[in-house]
């Protein structure tokens, strides 16, 4: 009983969706699975977001280390909680806009929520810079291809590329930084491109196909019945 | 079966007379020498339904007016469309001069409709005669996907045949992939330093492929953990995989024999946030210095983010997804990496079950018949470019048709 | 007021910044920060998009959309995991969601990644589209296109699972593998300059719009 | 005690930031003369620490940060102008948009957020100020939650350019906005039938129907050119499959760098027509539509960071061949 249905459900579930495309009557099934998903997801969050209180509070009542921090995480959680679902302390009151302009979580969203998320993202220039720094080492062939693809791209995208080789004759204008670098976008990145599309597909072909006849079970845990 | 109207009437009128206002106008720029004359109407005018769609489609087809050259006579097409048997003719849509079909989009089922096309020039509107009736119906089978039918059938059956066929216990040649040859080495420092190990099944929900074939990975992942007795950790951004994760991990603890060992607190939930989620992360590695990251699943910007610090922490870093932007990162940035198909062959390979291992047999198939299709294709359509020969021609054009979705 | 928004977000913004010199307290405080306000974000819009606005829309439009019941059903069933004696009911929605998942991305990946980029490879290699005599196409396009033609194969070859990587078969292979590195090598070339714009825009905004020290 | 080392430095830089902010004198911008000795001084140390490395003394990672922060700062203070070169997807969004006649209706999709605003809001407004210039009708609406709302700023901004104000065009019968809508692809889908499905209100709650500039606009066929400005999924790959490949939309994009890459097959395929790729394509396309803005703002502090990543690239080689040949002496 526990091991049969998990895997009926999703054979069938599977099987129909990809004979759906086939028969216009049914074509828009995809759709509408992708609704009861977000569904599925939002209550799910009620196990997310239990843990999240659970784990935080218990580093507090046991005062490990760092409970101050699980306080602040608390705190940020609740905080955000009330002024979205309460409305609290939103101009529109309980039946204004969420998202209103003026409101609570409007104002946590633009002077917290936004710039901890962009600065977040602005490290990678700093970790991109550090890992051309380290890994772009002539290594072995492979890494000396993939330095050197870099380094014409690099250049070819800014104003730099275009100094660096604006000398070259116009009949060989192929040579040139820029152009060289839409020429390795356009042929080679677009082989490559390919390759690893076509492979990823068939990659999800086979992996759908195990998943759907029951071959690979591991996510549902029922290796030992 | 009495004709629908449409909700609006007052509308269409204003419509209709808004459109011609704005061709008058725009006609009134045309040169001088085509005022004023009337242009010759289009000719047989034929509608029909649209092939495979659920009746919600029709086709209009014409034959140019015969003052359709290029020198401003023909100035575009209007398309009319009227119950059966009603003359209250409806503006449905516009085509270019030089255009002679339209396909019709909100049509009902069952209804019937008949269609007329005016040849619009700057003087005014020359109609066509009435198209014959047609009704839009549901087709059950769309036959126009019959060459995405057959070769996915193909490949789904040699998929399914080496499965099978790797039943009968013939050993099945699989090339070695790095990352996963790395797997036992990366847990094996793990248990020589006693410390933990962090899985990062990427940011998306399990309804990305990547998230399962992350998750399939981790069963193997949790059997050794759970033989070696190490320390696993997993913080997660969503919560549907923390439950399939906990359920993973505590199937692989029962397999080793050591149920008592799981708790649910090794997956932990964090935040929906890509960047949160990160933040965190980053936090969890420096503070608890693991010896070996995985990060397998679908990834985005935050790839190197988290590449980068745990390099920073001296852990062996094995990645894999099948976001062909975020490959160049792990790349460079971690030990090793398993590329797009090979996360997905991951977890078969992992197993070494005959069964599994035929499915990868099954996808190489599906290369060799893309490969033979590039080759057909590409040296018909040399030839055929070439030198002709109505053979050459052929080929490329049937190759190509069976390779391109007509939707 | 607007003030004492942006040295609020000043503050966290060089609080995340610290952590490049090492893991500190400030850092900590701008992390849980993020993770609480955050994770509140989200429920509180997946709340009001899924649940209000997709499933109680849904339920309580003109034609009511029943099927939508399904998906509060196996919500539920995700939720009874909470229960221990009965929570194996949650491998329901999790096989259900895992199918309808399979189901969708095999052919959606299948016809958009394979059959398309098949097509678009078979390119005559002497002239550059179907209809335009021999030979007018210039030498650019000629080795372009039989660069993606074998790019692509060897790449293909490349990935191969079945065959050990020796004799004519490991040559392609390796310019399959060379074809890739470029295709790395060229997207993390590309892509450096944009991740350098993201910082520029955080730098703009503390010394600029906090600061002001830009003109 | 580790605390007090770090309350120390925290004092250190609230006072340094404290002086910033009430003392110096604003706003700050270095003479041409004061921008090439800071210059000299960057490539000074940049030089000492190669021959730091050849000698086999090599930098650890936090120097990188610090340079990279130093290049991305200073040039905003400095005085230095670049050329810019047109490249073909850019130019090829550009035509696209001019060859469309007045009254066209215009698509734009936003699906990113804040975090690639940097990248994308430079084309937004740009792509904006052309089609109003042009007296084209924009049509926007997001597959991202945040998308709509970077919209709205970017419209403000191009609302407010000399050519355009005089125009006084009005929501709803110049531009409307419809907001975001839960769903990924299958919106695209959805709306390759009807837009009203999926949006019957635009984002101040007026019905789809009650808006002059939507009369009759029902799905992509009445669509003249769309733009879509993606960071990732959902993005350019779902529109290329479901409104190019399916409903023939003519679709033009502009991407954050690390996406551009994977739209080159697209391009190729004709499937897209124009591609802006990064902070250069912005840059490319305001030189194109000439109104320098943003993104031509942020080259110069871009060209000297590039020119940080290619400096340590070379150093990091250096290092790497260096060993290599210690290590053969030695055996």
């Amino acid at each position: 009983m526990k091991r049969q249905v998990p895997l009926l459900i999703t054979f069938t579930v599977g099987a129909v969706l990809i004979l759906s495309t086939f028969f216009p009557p049914v074509e828009t099934m995809g759709e509408d699975f992708s609704l009861y998903f977000d569904i599925i997801a939002v209550f799910a969050f009620f196990l997310g977001g239990g843990n999240l209180i659970r784990v935080n509070s218990d580093a507090i009542a046991k005062k490990k280390k760092g409970w101050g921090f699980s306080m602040v995480t608390m705190a940020g959680f609740f905080i955000m909680l009330a002024a979205g679902l309460l409305k609290l302390w939103n101009p529109g009151g309980i039946r204004g806009d969420v998202a209103g302009t003026g409101s609570m979580f409007q104002l946590l969203y633009d002077w917290i929520f936004n710039p901890l998320g962009a600065t977040m993202y602005a490290l990678l220039a700093f970790y991109v810079a550090s890992a051309s720094y380290r890994a772009f080492r002539a290594k072995n062939r492979d890494a000396t291809i993939l330095l050197v693809a870099a380094f014409i791209i690099l250049l070819g995208r800014t104003p730099l590329g275009v100094y660096a080789t604006s000398w070259i004759p116009e009949s060989f204008s192929i040579l040139q930084i820029p152009n060289l670098a839409i020429w390795i976008m356009s042929s080679p990145n677009l082989a490559g491109q390919r390759a690893i599309m076509i492979g990823i597909a068939l990659g999800v072909v086979s992996m759908s196909l195990r998943l759907i006849l029951g071959v690979e079970r591991t996510y549902l845990g029922v290796d030992s019945e | 079966m009495t004709v629908t109207r449409k909700s609006k009437p007052f509308l269409t009128p204003i419509i209709l007379v808004l459109v011609f206002l704005v061709f008058l106008s725009a006609s009134l720029f045309a040169q001088e020498t085509a005022s004023g004359i009337s242009v010759a109407p289009p000719a047989n005018v034929v509608a029909s339904d649209f092939n495979y769609d659920r009746g919600e489609q029709a086709e209009v087809r014409w034959k140019l007016s015969s003052d359709d050259n290029g020198s401003a006579g023909v100035i575009g097409y209007e398309i009319f469309r009227a119950g059966v048997g009603s003359e209250d003719f409806v503006s449905v849509g516009l085509a270019l001069p030089g255009e002679s079909y339209f396909l019709d989009k909100d049509v009902q089922k069952g209804v019937g409709y008949v269609y007329k096309v005016a040849a619009l020039y700057s003087g005014g509107q020359s109609f066509s005669d009435v198209s014959n009736a047609v009704i839009p119906e549901l087709e059950m089978i769309n036959w126009n996907l019959l060459n995405l039918f057959i070769i996915g059938l193909l490949i789904a059956a040699s998929v399914i045949y080496f499965i099978s066929h790797a039943k009968k216990g013939r050993k099945l040649f699989i090339r070695k992939i790095a990352g996963l040859e790395a797997i036992d080495e990366a847990i094996g420092r793990a248990t020589e330093m006693g410390r933990p190990i962090l899985f990062i099944p990427g940011i998306n929900d399990m309804d990305d492929v990547q998230t399962i074939a992350g998750i399939t990975i981790l069963g193997r992942v949790a059997r050794m953990v759970a033989d070696y007795d190490i320390k696993i950790n997993m913080p997660v951004s969503r919560s549907i995989v923390m439950t399939t994760a906990r359920e993973t991990i505590k199937e692989a603890y029962a397999g080793a024999g050591r149920p008592d060992a799981y708790n649910d607190d090794m997956v932990r939930y964090v935040t929906d946030e890509q960047f949160g989620y990160v933040a965190a992360v980053d936090g969890i590695m420096v503070r608890e210095k693991p010896a070996t990251c995985f990060y397998l699943g679908a990834f985005f910007a935050e790839s190197l983010i988290l590449a980068e610090t745990g390099n920073s922490i001296g852990a062996i870093q094995i990645a894999g997804t099948a976001q062909p932007a975020q490959l160049p990162f792990f790349v460079a940035a971690c030990d090793y990496t398993l590329i797009g198909e090979e996360l997905f062959a991951a977890s078969a390979y992992l197993s070494n079950e005959p069964k599994q291992l035929g499915s990868l047999k099954g996808q190489d198939i599906g290369k060799s018949l893309a490969m033979i299709i590039i080759i057909i294709g590409v040296i018909s359509a040399t030839i055929s470019r070439a030198w002709g020969g109505s053979f050459f021609i052929w080929l490329s054009e049937f190759v190509n048709k069976i390779s391109t979705i007509q939707n | 007021m607007e003030i004492f928004g942006t040295w609020v977000a000043a503050f966290l913004t060089l609080g995340i910044i610290s952590f490049l010199y090492r893991d500190n307290p400030w850092y900590k405080v701008c992390e849980s920060i993020f993770v609480g306000i955050s994770a509140g974000y989200w429920f509180v819009t997946l709340f009001f998009d899924n649940i209000l606005g997709l499933f109680w829309a849904g339920i309580t439009r003109e034609d009511p959309n029943y099927m939508l019941l399904v998906g509060a059903v196996l919500g539920v069933m995700m939720l009874l995991r909470l229960v221990p004696s009965i929570g194996w009911i949650s491998r329901w929605p999790l096989s259900f969601v895992v199918g309808a998942t399979a189901g969708f991305y095999l052919i959606n990946y299948f016809s958009s990644n394979v059959m398309l980029q098949v097509s678009s490879t078979l390119l005559p290699l002497l002239s550059p589209g179907f209809g335009q005599p021999l030979f007018s196409s210039s030498l650019y396009d000629v080795v372009g296109n039989i660069i993606v033609a074998a790019g692509t194969f060897t790449g293909l070859v490349y990935f191969f699972f079945s065959k050990e990587h020796k004799g004519a078969f490991g040559h392609a292979a390796k310019i399959g593998i060379w074809t890739i590195m470029i295709t790395f090598g060229a997207s993390f070339g590309y892509t450096v300059m944009s991740r350098m714009s993201l910082l520029i825009g955080r730098m703009e905004f503390i010394f600029g719009n906090w600061l002001g020290m830009i003109r | 005690m580790m605390m007090r080392k770090d309350f120390l430095v925290y004092l250190a830089v609230l006072v340094v930031f404290l002086l910033l902010y009430f003392v110096i004198p604003k706003p700050v911008v270095f003479s041409t003369a004061v921008s090439s000795i800071i210059i000299g001084l960057i490539v000074l140390s940049l030089i000492f620490i190669l021959i730091r490395t050849i000698r086999g003394k090599l930098v650890g990672r936090r120097t990188v940060f610090l340079f990279v922060g130093i290049a991305v700062v200073l040039p905003f203070f400095m005085t230095i102008s670049q050329p810019i070169v047109l490249s073909p997807e850019v130019k090829l969004v550009y035509d696209s948009v001019s060859e469309l006649k007045s009254g066209s209706r215009v698509l734009v999709s936003f699906d990113y957020d804040p975090a690639s605003a940097p990248e994308l809001q430079p084309m937004a407004e740009s792509f904006f100020r052309l089609c109003l210039e042009r007296d084209l009708k924009i049509i926007i609406m997001g597959l991202w939650p945040q998308g709509p709302q970077q919209a709205e700023l970017a419209l403000q901004i191009a609302l407010q350019d000399p050519d355009v104000v005089k125009k006084n065009l009005q929501r709803g019968v110049d531009y409307v906005n419809l907001g975001f809508q839960t769903g990924n692809e299958f919106v695209i889908q959805r709306m390759g039938t009807s837009f009203k499905s999926m949006f019957p209100r635009d984002t101040r709650g007026v019905l789809y129907d009650s808006i002059p500039l939507l009369k009759d606009v029902s799905n992509f066929s009445n669509i003249d050119y769309s733009f879509n400005l993606s960071a990732g999924y959902p993005g350019t790959v779902e529109w290329v499959q479901v409104a190019v490949d399916r409903y023939g939309l003519k679709l033009g994009t502009g991407n954050t760098g690390v996406q551009a890459t994977g739209m080159y097959p697209y391009l190729r395929a004709g499937q897209l027509k124009g591609l802006l790729g990064g902070l250069s394509g912005a840059a490319e396309f305001e030189k194109a539509t000439n109104k320098i803005g943003q993104a031509t703002f942020y080259m110069l502090p871009q060209s000297f960071s590039h020119i940080i990543v290619i400096i340590f690239i070379i150093i990091g080689n250096a290092a790497y061949f260096l060993g290599e040949k210690k290590k053969k002496k030695e055996q």
